[in-house]
């Protein structure tokens, strides 16, 4: 990766700078969404341009795609009066803002060479771990309590979704013609892209994320097309999303007690129980994800 | 007598329950899920015990990979009070929810409780940044639901934590990458090995200090406390007040006591953290003290009590008095500010409203209640013979051994401050004479006045016998890393 | 000065501009948008650090994947909770 | 082959200013829509071409460049639903 | 106090916590009609106290001490001691807690909220105790808090707004004077270490004086003042007046026993047994705190003069007759000692029949103002003789308890060469009788005609005057205050005990 800066990433820089100043700054809310998507999809670049395949995918599908969907759905309801802030409380922001920036980059700038020891320790275990790609193997072995507490944020996250939203459920969406055939294109499409990334997860960049994030993807357009199995209300609903979590600590207890401790994943078995898990993992975070989108999507006039 | 691997199962345990708890229709998910919260509380206890029998701390290597590469649990004295004090608290709190849903916001309320309670212990044993950063994350999102379900006029409460819980999460994350950029490890025993002083330790002590000040609502950062915890249902407040304010203060003093040593940058924070704790005191008693309002007048002393938690930064540091003080400070508030809440909710419940000026009488029809209210406040104020006096005894002695006589000034004069608005509430309840005959307006389950005063009585008897819990928080490594 | 070198700078920044953006705005919507924009400039600070050598280091990778997911849950939270008190505040306003 | 790779991907940008000059300059929806729809899609197609040609010389499978055309597809497909869903609500809005 | 011979290990202090402790416990749930419960568990938790203070009078005046401790906070214990200074105390403390339950279940009958009354109650007999046999003064300063947030319950019993009110700037009062006691304790505790009390002083807190005499000034001073607000030693004695809303068995036993005393026992266990009367005495904290306590004794007198409430005379009586107490401690001779520790018993035995008589006057015949009181005594004769020989004991006449306390008092000033002290207290003396003898003239002048109608109507003649349980203990007390006068000499007299504590001090 040249390191030297090339006019392609002084642009990206200075876009993606822009892009966080104007989402912030532009007073009109569905300009500030558009700004933000750009924003998202900028970063994604530059993801990918400090040699972050796997985030620039995820940044992209779930930055712009999920987030996108939720904040472009809030932009139904109108935008409430607020308050202007003073002007004085803006500056002193602002004048603080710097202050602490320059603090930041100052301390950023004395930090001491990388030590280089957790890449090489990573690279040294990968072989017993079952996953070539590094990133899936951190994620899924390594440090694999920390992504199966964060299918429990993303299911903590659906349960207050929908303890906070009104009972009501959006009702299916009679959608026009053309819509149906649109659905009818790009879901298969769409379900052949989480399942390729699923599997591509232990070589390359890819991965449970993100093909979670496809998988909700996909649920929301099926919804909003008004596809009729695309429902996840009910049992099955709550069943597909808590799976993924009861999945993983079953997993993890049967290594406590069968295995040689938690979540130490034997040699042999280890790549396929990545994958399974992994599987697990997409299914739920694409229909929890679906189901905050649906839980925000009941229009307030309804919710009464 | 050690048995590391128990750790992990009391993250693990609550959350599979709590997964299990949601898929239960809503009609009998009251009865699952306090069944799945005493399942919880048994094992918490059990771990509780095992540690303090054992004496010693426990780590704990997941997914067999050690420190660098994989993730570390750790459980030594000041996780094994702070476990204990959530299961206590969560026992409690899951008897007053389990005996009046209208007091928890409904069958909503146990899947979120589950996560929270896995959250919670989750902080207290880890021993991995990261994962510290995550399971902050799990607490923060549980709890606001859990606001939330306060009613309707709970959401913009709810939002306002949740915003400000996500501005800590975010300065702490960044303080994470600091400590990976510089160390490139997240285990905590290694990087308070690592670390030298310099602008990057500072840096990061100021964030957490920071992060942290944000989510336990130290004093710049507090307004969102005095709005989000009356808000909530009864045994939601109990909880926010008692377990997750301590999310944060054990995160802080971890990091603070971990890496903090005698730079003057770092010396500074202290008195900064310092003053602010001080103004905290008197703020939050002053504010207590004018608000008419039962649940607002205990957030309000959650603001003051917080300050007390920020004055341990530069009252322990070195002192094993003022560290032991701290932790039996965080227990003696846990136990009293639970009681109180649910005693506010159980009167809430008796008289329809928790403002002061309705609530003549309850001396009469609900003493326990009252009680309870009394004794907590008693604890809270640091009188003997309560737990709170054990803590504030501890902190006096340290602040003497430093000479430093302005604390002093601070922890008696909050003393009496605490000890003005429990009497102010307590007065409130006595019966104006000649309206004896007037009953309580709503019959109140036995049960909902019994939980907050065994929990009231509980820093009593703590109070008294309470060498056995000192001694085992007294000699803390953190402490002896570097002190 | 290298590329990381910048992008380490340009992370603190586009987390201050979003922190403030977020204090100072008064909309509900808008703030969290500020939020996401400042967790961005969080995550670029932590894969910065993993480009410094050649071979990008794969566990603030891993961080930064799981911080991502984590803000996409806590912004769909924060949604639905904004639409709740907008809704709420509709009532009062046209009660 | 990079004079003609140039040359494509010149045209294309002409094309993508073009389009969005028309966002800009066009009184109401429906014109604003023909003229980001057509333009930019042109655009893009003649950019993908400049990208065939390049990665091409420089020896790459057929896979990228089927890759490629896909891309285009899927922007033509988005596109297309897109401009057709604002200018439907537009009548009837 | 008397030389510590062998100390063995024994729950007997322990169990006398619990003869209080216990009934309060239990009778906190009992319903409120379940009167004969209520009381049996009173009488009972109160005759088994002043059983074991008399089982153990004879082992504790012969030198060997009951102790229990229990580890509190790493590096300090919770001891309780049974020393001979705190079974005096005890002694007390027990014996009117008996007479005044069975006054106080009399005062209240059918009153509302009795269960919580008798509970407090006994949890404030549970706290006097505890302070009485504290072994070091970290168990002291628990008990002594714990007094306090016991008693407020009781003098806010009734819940009018006066009752809440008065209450509340007793809270304020004491509790300032908790938080300045705690101040000095831990920084004396801090400094050097934990200390227990010992006869003639501690070693370590002389070594502090003379090391660093400034510091153990101020920590005297601390703890002195923080024991003086109890002790309602003048500028801190606002609360004690203001304190009379409480019902008569309150004020009987707290104002005249329980929280009084205690200040005054804190008192001399500070000047005494913590830091000996020679290292007081050159620290400058003896002087200072005679002064002050001279003059409460006269300005207490004065202001008694004016009041024409019964209950708020007696109470300033009361402000001056403890700072005797105080002003006898403060003098360093055995004499003055002796007789300061005498006054605790006397003037507690003659105070609580005073306050019975006044509770009786209001509750039978309605009156509570001195200038209503003519001719009373003829009508209540019996209560009007309690009351005659309560007040000829405060003056101080010769074959009652209150000159056997005077007396010693007077001639220790002289001994301790303090000569102000003598007409402080003849000073006194006359005031006493200034305020006294009028309200027994009153009592016993017949009545003059043209006050028939003022006077309520009298109840039909019966055979007592008053309900038995109201008559007697005020009739049993005063026959104490005589008993202790004339039987001053015999070993186990107050008197006596209080000699041999005395002794213990000056080894």
């Amino acid at each position: 990766m040249s390191l030297d800066i090339g006019v392609f990433d002084a642009l990206l820089l200075t876009g993606v700078l822009l892009a966080a100043v104007a989402a912030v700054l532009v007073p009109r809310r569905t300009a500030s969404v558009a700004v933000f998507l750009v924003f998202g999809l900028l970063l994604a670049l530059l993801w990918a341009r400090l040699d972050a395949p796997d985030i620039a995918l995820a940044e992209a599908v779930l930055g712009g795609g999920v987030t996108g969907a939720l904040l472009v759905d809030a932009l139904a309801s109108k935008q409430p009066h607020a308050p202007p802030r003073r002007l004085w409380t803006v500056v002193v922001g602002i004048v603080a803002g710097t202050i602490a920036f320059l603090a930041a980059a100052c301390v950023v700038s004395r930090l001491s060479g990388p030590t280089g020891e957790l890449p090489r320790l990573v690279d040294d275990q990968i072989a017993t771990t079952g996953a070539e790609h590094p990133v899936t193997a951190v994620l899924l072995n390594f440090r694999s309590f920390d992504t199966l507490l964060e299918i429990a944020v993303v299911m903590a996250a659906v349960f207050a979704a929908t303890a906070v939203s009104d009972r009501s459920w959006a009702r299916e969406l009679s959608a026009s013609g053309e819509l149906r055939t649109i659905a009818m294109a790009l879901l298969p499409v769409v379900a052949l892209l989480a399942v390729w990334m699923l599997i591509a997860g232990t070589t390359r960049p890819g991965g449970a994320f993100q093909a979670g994030a496809m998988v909700g993807a996909g649920l929301v357009i099926a919804h909003l097309t008004g596809t009729r199995h695309a429902s996840t209300r009910g049992r099955w609903g709550e069943a597909l999303i808590v799976v993924g979590l009861v999945a993983f600590i079953l997993l993890a207890f049967s290594t406590a007690v069968a295995g040689e401790g938690w979540l130490v994943l034997g040699e042999s078995w280890a790549s396929a129980a990545i994958l399974g898990i992994e599987a697990v993992l997409a299914v739920s975070i694409g229909v929890g994800l679906a189901r905050i989108f649906l839980a925000n999507r009941n229009e307030p006039g309804e919710a009464r | 007598m050690r048995y590391p691997a128990l750790l992990p199962a009391l993250v693990l345990l609550p959350l599979l329950l709590s997964a299990m708890v949601a898929l239960v229709p809503r009609g009998p998910r009251r009865l699952a899920g306090a069944a799945a919260s005493s399942i919880t509380g048994v094992l918490g206890s059990a771990v509780v015990l095992a540690l303090m029998i054992d004496g010693g701390s426990w780590e704990f290597a997941l997914a067999g990979w050690e420190a660098p590469l994989g993730i570390t649990l750790q459980a030594d004295g000041t996780s094994t009070a702070f476990l204990a004090l959530m299961t206590v608290v969560g026992v409690a709190v899951t008897v007053y929810a389990a005996a009046e849903p209208r007091l928890a916001g409904g069958p909503d309320f146990w899947p979120l409780w589950l996560v929270l309670w896995a959250g919670l212990n989750g902080v207290v044993v880890a021993g991995d940044l990261f994962n510290i950063y995550v399971m902050l994350e799990l607490v923060t999102l549980a709890a606001v639901a859990l606001v939330a379900l306060g009613g309707r006029s709970a959401a913009a409460p709810a939002l306002r934590y949740l915003f400000v819980g996500v501005v800590g999460s975010l300065l702490f994350l960044l303080a994470v990458a600091l400590v990976y950029a510089e160390t490139g490890t997240l285990d905590l025993l290694q990087v308070t090995a690592a670390l030298e002083p310099g602008p990057v330790l500072t840096a990061i002590v100021a964030l957490t200090l920071l992060g942290m000040g944000a989510k336990m609502a130290l004093f710049p950062l507090h307004a969102w406390l005095p709005v989000a915890h009356p808000a909530a249902p009864a045994a939601v407040s109990a909880v926010l007040s008692a377990l997750v304010i301590k999310a944060g203060v054990i995160v802080l003093w971890r990091i603070w006591f971990g890496l903090a040593d005698d730079a003057t940058a770092v010396r500074a924070l202290g008195v900064v953290a310092g003053i602010a704790g001080a103004v905290a005191v008197f703020w939050g008693g002053a504010m207590a003290l004018r608000s008419s309002r039962l649940k607002q007048i205990i957030a309000y002393s959650t603001v003051a009590q917080v300050g007390y938690f920020a004055i341990v930064l530069t009252l322990a540091d070195g002192s094993a008095a003022g560290w032991s003080g701290g932790v039996v400070l965080v227990l003696a508030h846990g136990l009293a500010k639970a009681a109180m809440f649910l005693a506010a909710g159980t009167l809430a419940v008796a008289y329809g409203t928790d403002r002061l000026s309705h609530l003549h009488g309850a001396i009469t029809h609900t003493p326990m209640t009252v009680a309870a209210l009394g004794i907590a406040g008693i604890s809270l104020a640091g009188l003997p013979p309560t737990f709170g006096f054990v803590a504030k005894w501890q902190l006096l002695m340290a602040a003497i051994e430093q000479g430093a006589w302005w604390w002093i000034g601070v922890l008696l004069l909050g003393g009496l401050l605490t000890f003005g608005y429990t009497a102010a509430m307590v007065r409130a309840t006595f019966n104006r004479p000649g309206d004896d005959e007037v009953p309580a307006p709503h019959r109140v389950r036995s049960v909902l006045a019994v939980v907050p005063f065994t929990l009231a009585i509980a820093s009593v008897v703590f109070g008294v016998f309470s060498a056995g819990l000192v001694d085992l928080v007294a000699e803390d490594p953190t402490v002896r890393g570097h002190g | 000065m290298t590329f990381v070198d910048l992008a380490l700078l340009a992370g603190p920044a586009i987390m201050m501009i979003g922190l403030v953006g977020h204090l100072l705005i008064g909309d509900l919507l808008r703030r969290i948008i500020a939020l996401n924009v400042a967790s961005g400039g969080v995550m670029l600070v932590l894969l910065a650090v993993a480009a410094r050598e050649d071979v990008p280091d794969p566990v603030p990778q891993a961080l930064v994947l799981t911080g991502i997911v984590i803000m996409a849950a806590v912004t769909g939270v924060a949604l639905a909770l904004a639409r709740r008190v907008d809704a709420v505040s509709d009532e009062s306003e046209d009660r | 082959m990079i004079i003609l790779m140039t040359l494509l991907l010149a045209v294309g940008a002409i094309f993508m200013i073009a389009g969005t000059a028309g966002l800009l300059r066009f009184p109401d929806l429906p014109t604003r829509l023909h003229a980001v729809a057509k333009a930019d899609n042109l655009g893009l197609g003649f950019i993908i071409l400049g990208l065939i040609v390049h990665t091409v010389s420089n020896g790459a499978g057929a896979g990228v460049v089927v890759k490629l055309l896909l891309i285009w597809a899927l922007a033509l497909l988005g596109t297309a639903v897109n401009s057709h869903l604002l200018a439907v609500r537009e009548d009837d809005g | 106090m008397t030389p510590d011979a062998q100390v063995d290990y024994s729950i007997v202090p322990l169990l006398m916590l619990l003869t209080s402790l216990l009934p309060a416990g239990i009778i906190f749930c009992l319903r409120e009609d379940q009167v004969r419960w209520r009381t049996t568990l009173n009488m009972a938790g109160a005759v088994a106290k002043v059983g074991f203070v008399v089982a153990l009078i004879p082992p504790v005046v012969s030198g060997d001490k009951l102790r229990v401790s229990m580890p509190w906070v790493p590096g300090v214990d919770l001891v309780l001691v049974t020393d001979a200074f705190s079974l005096f105390f005890v002694a007390l403390s027990a014996g009117l807690w008996l007479v005044t339950t069975i006054y106080a279940i009399g005062y209240l009958e059918g009153a509302p909220n009795r269960s919580r009354f008798f509970g407090f109650f006994s949890l404030c007999v549970t706290a006097t105790t505890g302070i009485a046999l504290a072994g070091n003064l970290i168990t002291f300063l628990l008990f002594f808090e714990m007094l306090t947030l016991v008693t407020y319950p009781l003098v806010a019993h009734r819940g009018t707004k006066d009752a809440l009110d008065g209450a509340r700037t007793y809270l304020a009062y004491t509790l300032g004077g908790g938080v300045v006691l705690l101040a000095g304790v831990v920084w004396l505790t801090a400094l050097v270490g934990p200390v227990e009390f010992t006869a003639g002083g501690v070693a370590a807190v002389a070594d502090l004086a003379a090391e660093r005499p400034g510091e153990a000034t101020a920590i005297g001073a601390l703890l002195l003042i923080g024991m003086s607000v109890k002790a309602a030693i003048v500028p801190l004695h606002g609360w004690l007046p203001i304190a009379m809303v409480a019902p008569a068995p309150v004020s009987a036993l707290l104002h005249a026993v329980a929280v009084v005393k205690a200040g005054a026992f804190g008192i001399v266990r500070v000047t005494h047994d913590l830091f000996g009367l020679s290292v007081a005495g050159e620290l400058g904290l003896l002087p200072v705190m005679a002064g002050f306590a001279g003059f409460t004794i006269v300005y207490g007198s004065i202001r008694a003069l004016a009041q024409d409430d019964l209950k708020k005379r007696l109470a300033y009586s009361t402000v001056s007759q403890l700072s005797y107490v105080a002003l006898g401690a403060a003098l360093v001779s055995p004499l003055a000692t002796a007789g300061a520790l005498v006054h605790i018993v006397h003037q507690g035995m003659m105070k609580i029949t005073l306050f019975f008589c006044a509770g009786l006057f209001a509750e039978v015949q309605g009156i509570s103002k001195i200038s209503q009181l003519a001719g009373v005594g003829r009508r209540m004769p019996l209560t009007g003789a309690a009351f005659t020989v309560g007040s000829l004991g405060m003056i101080g006449l010769p074959p009652l308890a209150g000159f056997v306390s005077k007396w010693p008092l007077a001639l220790g000033g002289l001994d301790a060469g303090t000569t102000w002290v003598l007409p402080v207290l003849i000073a006194s003396t006359l005031l006493n009788a200034a305020y006294f003898l009028p309200v027994v003239y009153a009592l016993w002048r017949p009545e003059p005609d043209d006050q028939e109608a003022a006077v309520p109507a009298v109840p039909p003649r019966r055979r007592l005057e008053a309900p038995a349980a109201l008559l007697w203990p005020p009739v049993v007390t005063a026959a104490m205050v005589l008993l202790m006068g004339v039987a001053a000499g015999w070993t186990y007299s107050p008197w006596g005990l209080a000699e041999i504590i005395a002794g213990g001090s000056y080894r």
